[in-house]
């Protein structure tokens, strides 16, 4: 079976506000405001290039962060689907 | 204000806005009705006292922001059904919402209400309660009663955002007279750009004038008229062939009266524009009404048009409710046209020996 | 209805509807002074029986109106004047869409103004009612209105009710001011304060809010003031608000913009005196 | 994040000029949290409210088990449905120190008080228990 692909509303439809290290995101869409920590914020940017699968999404967050995780797959994991339940990221 | 009158006049006109004197009651009306976002939308524009003007602008922004909230539901529902794979077709007001319908501008949209065949019914529901939805009650007999006769699924609610969604398979309770053709409805579905569906025009009409006339003990009766007077405008304008399908439809479903019903009471509180030689009307009269003095008189209330809209208008200038014979009418009605007389004999029974509270 | 009363607070107005004559002779008088609404009013508010014959036999009060709640209860007929206020209080909190509700007391000094939001009991109220009293115009006790669109803060000033033990603190005041003594509400004894003239005459007055507070009253308490960022501020405010979440991103816009240009203290205190100084020392560096 | 470089406070994502550090957390850790709307809470401070128990939607002929669920009338261990709801202050005395309504026995109370935290939305009662649920 092929590795699901997630993905998320373009930036431009969501408000951010920074505050202490924590990320206030308005998202237009649901009309809902999400308090955001990493990596959280970080995945919903790697995904703002387009669809993409867990360790594509891993790929693209190496390119602008050390990456620092015991387990990097299953840590993603379980931050998309915190992400898929507040309906920030879907599956295609 | 004695009755619901002012505020229908105005929804129908909205140039009387400079007239009115008693903008308090109208307000306490329309909000009694659900209305208020309705009303507020359609007076957009117009030269109002600052401190009305400020009222309407509030409701215009809890109208928007219940329909980004009701689409967003729809939205979830969808992401939740589609490994399912089987067509999700939407009802009422989030369908016209997400079909961008006059009748959805500023209406006020309660529980999301979603069509699908009867034999998806068990896959939908095990896909919802495995995406966070839950059983809002527990009762043994409710859930018994609604699988069996019941058009949709006990109520569900989802946990974390609070809720509610009511899964059609069918238009009217199982034990309604009236049979609509459920698979002709499903089949003429009308594809959204997201992935979801509504009815085609003329079935989206026949579900109104059905939830309104056929089910329901008429409560909120207004703002559904409403729904019905905007979507005959919008659909018959610059389609000719809109009012001879209507018909075809309304006859296929069994809900000629109910539709009739709707297209004359629509047109004398609302004016809306019927092509009467074509709008739907009981078969039994159409035979007989061909003469064009015969047809010339099809836009007039039958006598029983008037009790019911006298139900709809029921509702005096502090929001209070009016009328209780005539609602207790409609209310025992409304059970009546569910049921056969044996099974409401039953189901009253097993209400009664409820605790009341 | 038989009985009717209208009211206008700040920027806001409401109908209130009674059956009986009773509860809007007390809004009558404890509201003397206050402007009557121009035009449209806001909210309606009815007191009917809950059962027809309830309007006579032990007759009860149920709080209806314009937006109501599933779970209300009834009150006794002498507890009217109080279900007048719990109907007003219950269409800000279902109805309000016109600014960003807060459930705070604020107060103000040289157009400036205080926010104290906090729980029932923490103080807030008793707080805002004092300080109303000692050199500060009173904006109200229950609810801030924030403006969507300048950020500056609407007064509301309501009543104060007045509950229990902090009934003392107010003894100087002119007894015209007072309500009829409450007594077996679901908050116990109760006991309805006018805002004093100034707060009255300047309801019309928006300030522009400097400070906002999280006061937390207990009596083994030791006098604190403890910095609270603005990631907890957020939370706390939304969650201190009806309408956040219904006002999308216009009550997005007006709280991150809030949060991030207030400072805001949690204080905790065991007196008044001890909140007062903790107050004012806040206050002169804001 | 142990730095953060060139993050802009109101618009964009993220996206850093050098390379920074990135903790991914545990799989358990929470990083979303969705602000919900609170009406409940400030309702419960405006508002005179009660419960039934259990709620009239639960239908007739149930008793309350001490766990709070409900189970067929008669069922041993198990209590009858109270006569009158509770007032708000009698849940909220019941809740947090154990302190049983006028005329019900302790245990009894206890599979109330369990019935009632088992409340969801849209059941009767759950505004008024959702009210109650403040922190002080």
């Amino acid at each position: 079976m092929a590795a699901s692909l997630y993905a998320a509303d373009p930036p431009e439809t969501m408000r951010q506000f920074e505050v202490e290290g924590l990320t206030l995101l308005y998202h237009r869409k649901s009309g809902l405001t999400h308090f955001l920590a990493p990596p959280a914020p970080q995945i919903l940017a790697a995904l703002s290039a387009g669809p993409a699968s867990a360790a594509e999404i891993a790929a693209r967050m190496g390119e602008s962060f050390e990456i620092e995780s015991e387990d990097p797959a299953a840590a993603i994991a379980a931050r998309l689907a915190e992400l898929e339940a507040a309906g920030l990221v879907w599956r295609t | 204000m004695r009755d619901a009158r002012p505020l229908v006049r105005l929804l129908r006109d909205p140039a009387g806005a400079g007239q009115v004197k008693d903008w308090t009651s109208l307000v306490a009306v329309a909000r009694a009705e659900s209305l208020a976002g309705s009303l507020a939308c359609r007076l957009e524009g117009l030269e109002l006292p600052a401190p009305v003007e400020a009222l309407l602008e509030a409701a215009r922004r809890d109208g928007e922001a219940g329909r980004v909230q009701a689409l967003w539901e729809a939205e979830m529902a969808r992401r939740a059904l589609a490994p399912l794979g089987v067509p999700i077709i939407l009802l009422k007001g989030t369908a016209y919402a997400a079909a961008g319908l006059e009748a959805g501008r500023g209406r006020s949209i309660g529980d999301l209400d979603i069509l699908v065949a009867r034999p998806a019914l068990p896959d939908v529901e095990r896909a919802l309660l495995a995406a966070g939805w839950e059983w809002v009650k527990e009762d043994s007999y409710d859930d018994q009663y609604y699988r069996r006769w019941m058009h949709e699924l006990p109520p569900l609610i989802h946990r974390e955002r609070d809720r509610m969604i009511d899964v059609h398979h069918a238009i009217l309770p199982l034990t309604a007279r009236p049979k609509p053709d459920m698979a002709a409805m499903i089949a003429d579905r009308v594809a959204l750009a997201d992935g979801l569906f509504t009815l085609s025009p003329p079935d989206m009409i026949v579900h109104a004038a059905a939830h309104l006339f056929a089910d329901g003990d008429m409560a909120g009766g207004l703002r559904n008229l409403w729904d019905i007077d905007r979507l005959l405008r919008e659909f018959a304008e610059g389609d000719p062939g809109f009012w001879p399908a209507l018909n075809e439809r309304a006859a296929r479903h069994g809900l000629l009266p109910a539709v009739g019903r709707a297209v004359r009471l629509a047109h004398h509180l609302y004016a809306t524009p019927v092509n009467w030689c074509q709008a739907p009307i009981s078969k039994s009269l159409i035979s007989e009404a061909t003469t064009p003095a015969k047809i010339g008189a099809r836009h007039q209330l039958a006598a029983a048009d008037l009790l019911y809209r006298r139900r709809l208008l029921a509702r005096d200038g502090w929001g209070r409710a009016r009328r209780p014979l005539i609602r207790l009418g409609f209310y025992v009605r409304s059970h009546w046209l569910r049921m056969p007389p044996l099974m409401l004999a039953k189901h009253l029974w097993v209400k009664a020996r409820k605790p009341r509270r | 209805m038989n009985h009717v009363f209208r009211l206008q607070v700040g920027p806001v107005s409401f109908r209130i509807g009674s059956q009986w004559r009773r509860p809007v002779a007390q809004l009558r008088r404890l509201y003397e002074g206050y402007p009557e609404p121009e035009g449209v009013c806001d909210f309606t508010v009815r007191l009917e029986a809950e059962r027809v014959w309830r309007r006579w036999l032990r007759p009860s009060v149920a709080i209806r109106g314009d937006y109501v709640l599933p779970d209300a209860a009834p009150l006794p007929l002498a507890q009217g004047l109080l279900a007048a206020e719990m109907g007003m209080n219950l269409q800000m909190a279902l109805g309000q869409k016109r600014f960003l509700l807060l459930h705070a007391a604020s107060v103000e000094r040289d157009g400036r103004a205080l926010l104290m939001t906090g729980h029932s009991g923490a103080g807030k109220s008793t707080l805002g009612a004092l300080l109303g009293e000692r050199g500060w115009r009173f904006m109200g006790d229950e609810f801030a209105l924030l403006d969507l669109a300048d950020g500056r803060l609407h007064p509301f000033p309501r009543a104060v009710s007045l509950k229990n033990e902090s009934l003392g603190l107010f003894d100087g005041v002119d007894p015209a001011r007072l309500g009829p003594v409450l007594t077996g509400t679901p908050k116990g004894r109760i006991r309805h304060l006018r805002p004093n003239g100034e707060a009255v005459a300047r309801m019309g007055e928006p300030a522009t809010p400097v400070l906002i507070l999280f006061p937390r009253f207990g009596r083994d308490l030791e006098p604190t003031v403890r910095e609270v960022g603005a990631a907890e501020a957020f939370m706390r405010l939304t969650q201190a608000s009806t309408n956040y979440v219904a006002l999308g991103e216009s009550g997005f816009d007006a709280l991150t913009r809030f949060v991030g240009a207030l400072p805001c203290r949690a204080i905790d205190y065991a007196d008044t005196a001890q909140a007062q100084a903790l107050i004012d020392e806040l206050w002169a560096k804001a | 994040m142990s730095e953060r470089s060139d993050i802009s406070g109101e618009e964009g994502i993220g996206r850093p000029s050098r390379r920074v550090v990135l903790a991914l957390g545990a799989a358990a850790a929470s990083t979303v949290v969705t602000i919900r709307p609170a009406l409940a809470q400030t309702a419960g401070s405006v508002l005179n409210c009660e419960i039934p128990v259990p709620a009239p939607q639960a239908g007739p002929g149930n008793f309350i088990a001490a766990d709070g669920s409900l189970v067929p009338a008669g069922t041993a261990g198990a209590y009858p449905p109270l006569a009158r709801p509770l007032k708000g202050e009698e849940v909220k005395a019941m809740l947090n120190g154990g302190r049983a309504p006028a005329g019900v026995n302790s245990e009894a109370a206890q599979a109330y008080a369990n019935y009632i935290r088992r409340l969801q939305a849209g059941m009767s009662g759950f505004t008024c228990y959702a009210s109650l649920q403040m922190p002080r």
